[in-house]
């Protein structure tokens, strides 16, 4: 056993932390926030682009850099410990992962290829507005090669070129009535009307198809379980933006608890802001340990894959939650003002919370994993 | 133990009904964002007209006595009329620093003739008051403070910078808390005056918060020269007139407001979850318990503390409770609900989301509830220490000169 | 409006915190604790039905006091800070209250004389095992006058007179086939044994009925409905005996901290001291004000009685809970000792926390009175 | 990153194995408090036998050198040779005190004749150490102990009382902070020395705990006499010898045992609530997933510790999260656990209340892990100090002289 991260991946980390670091400063990203017209940081996206890690886990033979997921996971972290504006998230872990596991070769030679260059930028259409997507309750229907119906909101909805839509295939309301559709964005019968949502620095959209042609991807009644193993897979790679999201908000929490003064002494010298801290640090710590085995399954594809993303995703939404909360309490006053980055984490932690889908839907997806498992 | 009205208190309370019903529209059931997208100077102006109707017919600031143009009423009456105007869409949210601390700091410090000069046009909603006493490097330590007035013959010259200061872009006159003497302990050294924030020498700039919005302002004081006959109070005794003022602000610190248990229920009977309605799932039910039984234990604490009041008794701090139960309350039940709308929960237009995105304009607002007038930290150690009689922590600042405070 | 005890009933509070300062020391229920065999304090029951207190709502023309139930709250709170190792709430609040509620005429001058004076202790027998006691899996039957089965735990169930039984007397699973029945313990068909709990300083008994004779009280479908409204009444008494143990709990705790030095100092200085004190005193509060409005709606039989009752306990239960097990933490090491009082506050907290059903029944309740009540 | 066993792994695992196979008997699936109602004198021979078995075929202080009678292994083999036998029904509990934190600190400080006589009869289980530190008014602060030892020609006099001890009932030996010097500030006066318990003058008496059982103990030392030779360290450098044994303590230090998720999913799965099995209960469910993410987050924590020690990095203080966590949760699970069995959870005989009581058995044992081996709060402050690089609170006691500071 070594459950650590090997050498070569530490040395990628360092080096996307120092990238990072150097362009994704607090100014771009408040360029996104700040302009409602700036759906994400075109330049960051261009240097990431180029830095190839837009094909980590894409094959050499579609044009990736061919490297595991255990690369992806470094990377997915120090992304998130910018909270970087890009569309990664959406073309990598949810389009990339997507074509991946379930693209035709014809599919994936077409999009691949593109995805790993940044020449385009793919997303997953799940919601339909503020309730969980369900296959009882989904409105938008896929027939005869057409598709039709409203998606709400889709991560970066207004950039995207392509999104895997999940849509009623079937006439019924069960899974096997799902199917998970293809669907060219710039292409007729797709209307796209970016949504304000609580992180600004990311981009989302409603989707309305009226008739817009799309394939299928996987066959026709497989879009539910295909749909769900693309979320854990996104859902292990998310964690660790989460996990990187708070321990930077630790870590801006504690640096500002050691300089500010009140009633003589550093505001870090009162046990109220150190047990605060002790807690972000205790959770943070379970999230990065979760986070880790979540990882390993991941780049083994193992059999608890699902349980080990579930559980990942539990812990680093809870750490990412408490440290960007806390983190603006510790501050005071000044930690609520729109200048100070404090908010930024606190947007960021609840949009990861809820983006694959919110606590609610894991917890009860880990149990029904944990009833059926004995190695419970 | 009655829950109803006396005879007096229910013709009491049919007064306000019909006052109410004749000059004011009803609220709608559940919590909204109403006023979010009217411009503020539209609202002050219904604000200052409503303020002026209430004193008019005897309604504005219901327990001060006649000399000063109130009814001379029962704190019972001022509770009456709150429960009452709590369902009627009018705000009175302009008035309450200036009228509930600010304006009482003046009628206790200043000269008969400053007295009669402003509080009636407070109380009838002409003028209003900010109070100025955070700054940047001073918040919960607002003793720590460091705008400074030197004395110049008959007059003072205050320097420095305030923050937080909720509708200084809109008030008339202030009342500010200032060092007059750094060489002795923090307390001691500061001194308050009333200010007319009309001076150019006072630059009020909007403090623009995390939730977008800007509710507070910073204020910089620049060669502001004020007369000595504006002091409130004498020199070196500001603390204690501070005191005085946040004793009142101790009444007003309410209830931290926004979506509360209501929305959630019509939330949770409206969302489908995997197994069936929200409403129907134990860890939703198990929540809206919990929050019901908080929301509930502080309405009957108020009961509590307004039925101590009308018994003669004055309130004291137990009633920080409030704002630290009811603002991580507001976070909690915001963020779960949040979660029930799953990934759709991240978006803030009513038109997208619904419940007119009081769920996620709560979540946003609740960070600065749980710093404001208070943090959540410092209200436990006032519940601590001058509730159930613990010592202070450890002061090293005490007695020592300010200015030889490190900073 | 007046949201408070008159002067006469705290005058009463008064005096019953004299008494049971005096009458129930730490040695009064150390002795019960300590020794397996005994059930309860015998002095101080016989002191307490000397005070009339077991008679407080008795109507006067059964032998009672006749008061209202503000006064028997205030009993309740102070019994509560003193947790007393009487058999007070099964013979008050369950036995009583139920015969009062749905007792005939000759049942009440049968039972309730003798209850007033002490003479005979009653219970309410609800439980069977460690499960929630649902009309669906009740096991314990009443036919043809005649009631089989066991009830486990029942309160002072080694030392009650008779017990008021909740059986199945229909042959469905519905709340239609339940009823309440009258059975004397000391008559034929009973066999009682003491069972362990968590606070053995009150009694509680296994009781197993082999065509034990027995009555009903109210009609044969009614049962459910009764005892749903003798636990609501009892609700709010326990409430107040949680509100008034609460309080005792904390204030054990935070005079120890005062006492107790660290590192130089009282550890009352320490503010993770301090703040977890003020969580405990916010708990109080909280629950006390609920308490309050539960009293108002049982002495007015307020139609919302049933929804004040679950608030006021919810509240209670979790005030209590808090303050017993910080109260233990603030201690440390000697917090944890038998010969310190702190652990028989955790033991009753969790004991009236459970008594008349835990907090996930409670919970569910209020729900679904909420979900009915458009005043909520 | 690698999860399975290398090739010499598991060659490691097989052989632990067939150890285990061959000399134990395997454990029930679920917890159980399965020496309940076994004498402890009677389990204590057995594990000494145990201790012996494992001694003599080499897994027994799997690290410890060949010199001192280990073999030499890996920490993997440790806790490969851990995760074995916890699956296996047998008792180590009784040795780690002595073996993990005071025979290191003998080894680290006493001379060679010293160590030759002692660590090999500790190693085979014959002899068993215990650690005197904690004092009734010397609890988080252990350096505040009083216990004293004057020097009387070649020996040292020791009086006092130190409490917490366990096992000194069973223990034949003990290691001992005491204050040799009063007059300077706290730290600096103290020494170690080792000490034989069957000494007349050391009176062991069990402490009642409020859970009814009595895992440790009061140890009142009366002029007990010891030599200058039995010293561990210089006159003065105690607390120095005292961190010795504590980090090796931080490694001891473990989970809360007792009842756990598995426990609770059994238990929801055949509890009938109003609307179904428990299992199927929003509320059940969710507390499930919470306090399964926390489990395996402590889980992982201790793999990546072991890689990391492994790769011979030594463990630090952020070990201290693994009791902080599993301490309240052990207690809010079993009563959670409780709340779900109703009234009927009371009950704490295993016959009543099914489930071996473990739940009623870790609600009452909660709180003294909360307390024992560093306090939620200590914990805490250490892990804000010490991995956060968070200042000190103000020590008022900092340089004062020991017998000036306030008791």
């Amino acid at each position: 056993m070594n459950f650590d991260f090997s050498e070569d991946q530490k040395f990628l980390k360092e080096q996307a932390n120092k990238f990072l670091t150097e362009q994704c400063e607090t100014a771009v990203f408040r360029a996104v926030l700040n302009d409602s017209k700036k759906t994400h940081s075109k330049e960051l996206w261009k240097a990431i682009v180029e830095m190839g890690w837009t094909g980590t886990t894409i094959p050499e033979e579609f044009g990736g850099l061919g490297l595991g997921y255990l690369e992806l996971c470094v990377i997915a972290e120090e992304l998130g410990r910018a909270i970087a504006p890009v569309p990664f998230s959406s073309s990598v872990y949810l389009a990339t992962e997507g074509l991946l596991l379930a693209g035709s070769q014809s599919q994936k030679e077409k999009y691949l290829p593109r995805l790993a260059t940044g020449e385009i930028i793919g997303t997953l259409a799940m919601a339909e507005g503020p309730r969980q997507p369900l296959p009882k309750n989904m409105d938008v229907t896929f027939k005869d090669g057409k598709l039709s119906g409203v998606k709400l909101p889709v991560p970066d909805g207004s950039i995207a070129d392509f999104a895997l839509v999940v849509a009623r295939t079937g006439d019924g309301k069960t899974e096997n009535d799902v199917g998970l559709v293809l669907v060219d964005l710039n292409g007729d019968g797709v209307t796209r009307e970016t949504v304000e949502t609580l992180d600004p620095s990311r981009d989302h959209a409603r989707l309305s198809f009226d008739n817009a042609a799309g394939e299928l991807v996987g066959g026709a009644g497989e879009g539910w379980s295909l749909t769900r193993a693309i979320l854990d897979r996104a859902a292990v790679l998310i964690a660790f933006e989460q996990v990187g999201g708070a321990e930077k908000a630790l870590e801006v929490a504690r640096d500002y608890t050691m300089e500010r003064r009140a009633f003589g002494r550093q505001i870090a010298t009162y046990q109220a802001i150190k047990h605060k801290l002790a807690d972000a640090y205790i959770a943070n710590v379970l999230a990065r340990s979760n986070a880790y085995y979540g990882a390993w399954a991941l780049s083994t594809n193992a059999p608890d894959l699902a349980q080990a993303a579930a559980t990942a995703r539990i812990s680093a939404t809870d750490a990412f939650h408490y440290a960007s909360k806390e983190c603006i309490q510790v501050h005071g006053g000044i930690g609520y003002t729109w200048e100070v980055d404090c908010h930024l984490y606190y947007r960021r932690s609840k949009l990861l919370a809820l983006t694959l889908g919110g606590p609610p839907v894991w917890k009860n997806r880990l149990v029904s994993q944990l009833e059926q498992s004995n190695a419970a | 133990m009655d829950f109803n009205d006396s005879p007096e208190e229910a013709a009491y309370r049919k007064k306000v009904q019909d006052f109410l019903k004749a000059n004011a529209a009803p609220k709608e059931a559940t919590t909204a964002s109403r006023s979010r997208n009217r411009p503020e100077a539209e609202v002050l102006v219904d604000a200052k007209a409503w303020q002026k109707k209430k004193m008019q017919n005897g309604f504005a600031q219901i327990t001060w006595p006649k000399e000063w143009g109130g009814p001379g009423g029962t704190p019972m009456q001022q509770v009456i009329y709150g429960q009452e105007e709590s369902g009627y869409d009018v705000d009175g949210s302009f008035f309450g620093i200036g009228l509930g601390m600010c304006v009482p700091t003046v009628m206790a410090y200043a000269d008969d003739e400053t007295c009669k000069r402003f509080v009636g046009p407070a109380l009838q909603g002409d003028e209003i008051w900010c109070q100025l006493f955070s700054e940047p490097a001073a918040g919960s330590d607002v003793a720590g403070l460091i705008t400074k007035a030197v004395k110049d013959g008959d007059e003072w010259v205050i320097n420095g910078q305030k923050v937080w200061t909720s509708g200084a872009h809109y008030c008339d006159f202030g009342i500010v808390l200032v060092r007059t003497d750094p060489g002795v302990a923090k307390h001691k050294g500061l001194t308050m005056f009333w200010v007319d924030m009309k001076d150019p020498g006072i630059d009020v700039r909007p403090l623009h918060q995390m939730s977008g919005g800007s509710n507070f302002n910073e204020v910089y004081f620049t060669d502001v020269r004020v007369k000595d006959t504006q002091r409130l109070g004498d020199v070196g005794q500001g603390w204690k007139v501070a005191l005085t003022t946040l004793m009142n602000e101790r009444l007003a610190v309410g209830q931290a407001g926004g979506a509360d248990f209501k929305d959630l229920i019509e939330l949770a009977k409206s969302t489908e979850l995997e197994n069936g309605p929200a409403i129907k799932d134990g860890a939703v039910r198990e929540k809206i318990a919990d929050w019901y039984a908080k929301a509930q234990g502080l309405k009957y604490t108020r009961y509590r503390t307004v039925s101590a009041m009308s018994q003669g008794e004055t309130p004291g701090p137990e009633n920080s409770i409030t704002k630290v139960v009811s603002a991580s309350r507001l976070q909690d039940l915001t963020s779960f609900a949040m979660d029930l709308m799953d990934m759709g929960g991240i978006m803030v237009n009513p038109d997208d989301v619904g419940y007119e995105a009081a769920f996620q304009e709560g979540y946003m607002w609740a960070p600065g509830i749980r710093i404001a007038g208070g943090t959540d930290e410092i209200l436990r150690n006032i519940i601590a220490e001058r509730v159930l009689g613990m010592p202070q922590d450890v002061r090293v600042d005490k007695g020592v000169p300010f200015n030889e405070i490190p900073k």
